[in-house]
């Protein structure tokens, strides 16, 4: 690691958290790129290492939004997995509907080697449950679906991370799939701009295009998100290269931590250097997406939909 | 039914050959005994200076191993019980640093050798019911109790100590030489109390309940009191092993600090290549296998567990007592307990 | 009364998940009984007929039950081979060898399935719609895994009773010198028995894309459930696996319907503790049955 | 309690499942005697040492050992209080050297030249690095018979100490517990062989179904109508 100028991309929390402390040792100007967890940076006082990502309680925040103004739901069951980013996940949930005046009907995490929610989901049914959100990995969210269909369970949304936003998910599950909820961080339709490089924007309809040449099928998040942050870093180096002559890590770094800007991944801004929780993201959105016949379609918020939300599941 | 010949204590005593390392010469052998180590020692103390942080620090991971191998070996090596459960005794050192340091804001010294101190009374307590319980029982029990850790550790229970499911963050305040040579001083140290055990009474009490306990029983030895013994001595080095390897991750969640595919498997299979039961064979162990994972992870990261898998399926089939006495049988080294 | 109702039902909930701990526990324990061998990697077989069914689905639509009959002989001469390969060797020997054995077995076939399958959680569904049954809503793919599970378990217990191997193996098991005497080859026996257990954690795993998520580390978590379920039953004991298996199953499912998931884990772990300390040979059988 | 005696046993029970192993089983072990302990094949004969050395717990009844009761102390407590033991099949250290399976065994000071001593005894001292795993088979069954000297006992309880041996190793073995004996420890020993039992034992206790049927003089006893019953049947 010695050679290393600077780094991105560490995928997953743990992962993150575990090199956060040599990144920080080091001093190795870094752009994590997926990452939703706060704990690396909450307090921490990061001065290599920046969030390019959104944090974990941003994933449905929105979904509650739509649960409240188009499904009319009166209350939510939060069930989520007890690991950092489904915790934060639920955090979010949690903060928004207390904050929107949304009954929790139920609030509970369980062990990561649960391997049938279908009493937890059953309880959430007997508190009289309209509203089912969080989750956890990809499992969670078809045994969630799956447990609710097999008991008959009628709900006014479904709403869960991160599986649903999966591909897999609408092939696995198939119509049991339509009509539920996801996060979303990025989609190929996203109209975001990037930077602009030697006199020409690079947006994401251009990195989808030469993406698609290169690999002939489309882009997922991670790969967008790894773009991103290249484009981030190399950003930042050039800026280095003007003011300095040469790539300096100090320069690239104050760059990350100051930056606030768009890549084609999206919004890009993060808090500053020298606070409690210096590099951790506080500009990037998600958007609520839905499987509407088999496609899955941004329903919220209502400025960036592609298509209409759908009220009920299942369908 | 078997016939002796009279004389077959006789003729076996003719047919040993010599031992190889005793052809050397006795002022060499000598010379070699104790130069060895000290240049070992000065060069890894002087390392810090010479070498990068990449190296620095997969040596510090190297003392991690050779700590937690010996550790593993002191308690299980000599007494023949599989200890399954081991990644929970990390567990606990780790969470006691990262507890101390995190929310009481504690010096690290203070926090790992506590660590040390609260990992061997936990191995005391569960120690004397679990090991009443024989053999393969005593293997599903300790699997069983690091699982159980696991959960407990994310439940609300104990969330104010250990945050739950969404970890325990702390800054250690450690520098990467700090850290080197703290984990350097407890490997070391693991493997002196090996070694004083291995030439010890005790050791040879340990030995023989892992030949056959019911006998070591008759002969008058208290065997439950010598496994509680070894097992909290097992438990001490390995709390500050833990200790100082949570100052590494600085972040511990239940989820990834217990995984016993990794924490308890590496151990075991480094302890096993090097010879279960000897002095030398963890350490051989840990640095053999650091550096071939090393080499065959830069290239193929998925193959990594496979390959102590691997190994661990030819050892016991092949070479089930390990390299160490693998060469003392073949006369090549000394039958002696100092290996 | 509507606590009563939610009782029962989470009780019969919980015994139709407990009908697959079931059918895996009583495949260890007829290994363990049979060699006094702890396969731990009894897991990792539940995951590979897991795939075999996974695939069967995916590549030509063949519901589990059916690729049950793809993924117990596949299982049953995968046991037989590793058996034949490794546990002959070390059976009688020392359990340290035999339990590294195993657990090293069971870290190639999990790091082999990640190579191969990708660590990507895997499922598909199937009779996924809600049946009426005694006033409750069942899932009817439950209510056919639990019905198909019974009969396999009725099936092994009436290849031991009533079959000539059955009877070899059941001698074997109970007093493995006198077995011998009697002319039993143990070598086949025992090549026989791996071979069964293996099939039994095989047609387990296959249900596991439908009612919960398959991966390659799914095993894991059913062994070490397995683990508990044994001990109750007593290691060695077909019935006594049957049996606790569908009782740790029901009680899973009320304490997490009840208290919490952490709990209903906890309870799992804490069960194989506690029954270890009262009683080292379980709650059922003995150490020797 | 008899005057003399250093083993005494009162109504000793001990249930297998629905099998009794030993029925209320009483005899007397007088000191400084070779005492022989036979019966036919099932007779209970080393559940009996196994409750005497502990290993497994009476049910009911009392043991005592020069008059304290034993019968609740665990197996490395009754070793150390003076009763030493061998197995039918021979238990000893196989991965550890003959010098250590001896030192390992003896709890008090002196015990290297008391190993010294007692290996020279029995012609082992040249052996004394190698494992005991790569020893003949008799020789084991010798080491055996020294180690469990190493704990200084005053009763041994050997279980078939001839069986399985060539006749040379065979007179070896009994030379050493005719020699241990002169000392004043006390044996007692689980034989078949008649022969041995008639030359060597002073008194002899015959067990059947968990009981004593007879006890005596060694050709008392062989006389005695319930001991060809039980061995040749009626």
């Amino acid at each position: 690691m010695d050679r290393v100028d600077f780094l991105f991309s560490p995928y997953g929390s743990e992962l993150t958290a575990a090199v956060a402390s040599v990144i920080e040792e080091l001093g190795v100007p870094t752009a994590a790129s997926i990452v939703a967890t706060l704990a690396p940076w909450k307090g921490k006082n990061a001065k290599w290492m920046t969030q390019f990502s959104s944090t974990a309680p941003l994933y449905l925040m929105g979904s509650v939004d739509l649960a409240i103004e188009r499904a009319e739901a009166k209350n939510i069951a939060i069930l989520y997995e007890d690991t950092p980013f489904p915790i934060g996940v639920a955090d979010g949930l949690r903060a928004r509907a207390k904050e929107r005046g949304l009954k929790i009907a139920m609030d509970e995490k369980y062990d990561k080697a649960l391997t049938d929610w279908s009493p937890l989901v059953s309880k959430a049914r007997s508190l009289g449950a309209e509203f089912l959100a969080g989750g956890g990995y990809y499992p969670a969210a078809v045994g969630i679906t799956r447990a609710a269909a097999g008991i008959g369970y009628r709900l006014k949304l479904l709403a869960l991370v991160v599986g649903a936003a999966d591909p897999k998910f609408v092939k696995d599950l198939g119509i049991l799939a339509e009509g539920v909820a996801g996060s979303d961080i990025w989609l190929p339709s996203v109209k975001t701009r990037g930077f602009v490089v030697e006199g020409a924007t690079i947006a994401n309809e251009d990195f989808v295009r030469s993406y698609k040449e290169e690999f002939k099928r489309d882009p997922e998040y991670w790969s967008a998100a790894g773009y991103g942050a290249g484009q981030l870093l190399a950003q930042a180096v050039n800026d280095s290269l003007k003011r300095a002559r040469k790539v300096d890590r100090n320069l690239t770094r104050d760059f990350l931590f100051n930056f606030s800007g768009e890549t084609i991944y999206g919004d890009y801004g993060v808090v500053k250097l020298g606070q409690p929780d210096a590099g951790m993201q506080v500009r990037k959105q998600h958007f609520v997406i839905q499987w509407q016949k088999g496609k899955k379609e941004v329903v919220w918020p209502r400025e960036l939909a592609s298509a209409e939300p759908w009220i009920g599941w299942p369908r | 039914m078997r016939e002796d010949s009279p004389s077959s204590a006789d003729r076996a005593a003719e047919a040993r050959p010599e031992i190889v390392w005793e052809r050397v010469d006795r002022r060499v052998r000598r010379a070699l005994v104790w130069s060895l180590p000290l240049i070992l020692l000065f060069a890894l103390a002087i390392l810090p200076y010479m070498a990068s942080a990449y190296t620095v620090t997969l040596t510090f991971l190297v003392f991690f191993w050779v700590a937690t191998a010996q550790s593993w070996n002191l308690f299980s090596g000599y007494t023949g019980y599989v200890n399954f459960g081991y990644v929970g005794l990390i567990g606990v050192g780790a969470y006691t640093t990262a507890i101390l340091i995190g929310k009481f804001g504690a010096h690290w010294l203070l926090a790992v050798g506590a660590a040390g101190a609260v990992t061997a009374a936990f191995g005391f307590l569960i120690g004397i019911p679990f090991l009443r319980a024989h053999g393969i029982y005593f293997a599903i029990a300790m699997l069983g109790l690091a699982e159980g850790l696991r959960v407990l550790f994310s439940m609300d229970l104990m969330a104010p100590l250990t945050g739950g499911g969404a970890g325990i963050g702390f800054i250690s305040g450690m520098s990467l030489a700090a850290k080197y040579y703290a984990m350097g001083l407890v490997a070391l140290l693991s493997t002196a109390v090996v070694f004083l055990v291995a030439n010890s009474r005790f050791g040879l009490q340990l030995l023989t309940i892992r030949e056959d306990e019911l006998a070591a029983q008759v002969m008058g030895i208290n065997t439950t009191s010598k496994k509680l013994m070894a097992f909290t001595l097992c438990a001490f080095l390995t709390g500050l092993a833990g200790g100082l390897y949570a100052a590494y991750v600085n972040y511990l969640v239940p989820a990834t600090m217990f995984v016993t595919a990794y924490y308890t498997l590496i151990p075991i299979v480094m302890a096993t290549f090097g010879g279960l039961g000897t002095t030398m064979g963890p350490v051989v162990g840990a640095v053999l296998f650091t550096i071939i994972s090393e080499a065959i992870w830069a290239r193929f990261v998925f193959l990594h567990l496979v390959i102590f898998g691997a190994v661990l399926i030819i050892i016991i089939l092949f070479m089930p007592q390990g390299i160490i006495p693998w060469l003392q049988d073949r006369r090549i080294l000394p039958r002696t307990r100092w290996l | 009364m509507a606590d009563l109702l939610t009782f029962i039902e989470f009780s019969l909930r919980g015994l139709m998940v407990g009908a697959v701990y079931a059918l895996m526990a009583m495949g260890l324990s007829l290994i363990f009984g049979v060699m006094r061998v702890v396969n731990v990697a009894h897991g990792e077989f539940l995951m590979l007929g897991g795939y075999v069914s996974f695939f069967a689905w995916s590549s030509v639509q063949l519901n589990p039950i059916a690729s049950l009959f793809v993924a117990m002989p596949l299982l049953f001469f995968l046991g037989m081979t590793i058996q034949r390969l490794f546990i002959e060797r070390v059976v009688g020997k020392p359990e340290l060898s035999s339990l590294m054995l195993c657990f090293g077995l069971s870290i190639i076939l999990l790091q082999g399935a990640q190579l191969l399958f990708t660590p990507d959680p895997r499922g598909f569904t199937w009779l996924l719609y809600p049946v009426r049954l005694l006033g409750w809503n069942f899932p009817m793919y439950m209510l056919m895994i639990f019905a198909t599970s019974m009969a396999i378990a009725f099936a092994l217990f009436l290849f031991l009773k009533a079959t000539r191997w059955g009877k070899a193996i059941r001698a074997v098991s109970q007093n493995y010198e006198v077995a011998q005497a009697c002319g039993i080859d143990a070598r086949k026996v025992r090549m026989l028995s791996f071979g069964c257990g293996a099939a039994m954690a095989g047609a387990a795993g296959a249900f596991v894309p439908v009612q919960f998520s398959l991966s390659p580390g799914v095993g894991h978590e059913f062994i070490l459930k397995s683990f508990a379920v044994v001990v109750v039953g007593g290691l060695g004991s077909l019935w006594g696996a049957f049996l606790a298996g569908l009782l740790l199953g029901i009680v899973e499912s009320l304490i997490t319907f009840y208290f919490s998931s952490h709990l209903a884990q906890l309870t799992f772990y804490a069960t194989i503790i506690a029954v270890l300390l009262v009683r080292p040979g379980g709650l059922f059988g003995s150490a020797e049955a | 309690m008899e005057d003399g005696a250093i083993l005494t046993l009162e109504r000793v029970r001990k249930d297998f499942g629905g099998l009794r192993a030993v029925d209320d089983c009483s005899l007397v072990v007088e000191t400084g005697k070779i005492v022989g302990l036979i019966g036919p094949n099932g007779a209970g004969k080393t559940t009996l040492f196994q409750l005497i050395s502990g290993v497994l717990r009476r049910d009911s009844g009392h043991i005592y050992f020069h008059g304290d009761d034993i019968s609740r102390l665990r197996p490395h407590e009754i070793a150390r209080r003076g009763i030493g033991r061998t197995f039918q099949i021979t238990r000893i250290f196989p991965k550890m050297t003959v010098w250590e399976n001896m030192i390992v065994a003896s709890h008090s000071a002196g015990a290297e030249e008391r190993a010294r001593a007692l290996l020279e005894l029995a012609d082992l001292l040249p052996l004394k690095d190698h494992y005991a795993a790569e020893l003949s088979f008799g020789q084991q069954k010798l080491l055996d018979l020294m180690r469990v000297m190493m704990l200084n006992p005053e009763l041994i309880l050997l279980d078939e100490p001839a069986a399985g041996i060539n006749p040379t190793m065979q007179n070896k073995i009994l030379d050493l517990i005719h020699q241990l004996n002169k000392e004043g420890r006390t044996f007692l020993i689980i034989e078949h062989d008649m022969d041995i039992i008639m030359g060597h034992c002073e008194k002899v206790i015959a067990l059947n179904f968990g009981r004593v049927i007879a006890e005596g003089r060694p050709d008392e006893v062989r006389e005695n109508e319930e001991v060809l019953t039980a061995y040749f049947g009626k």
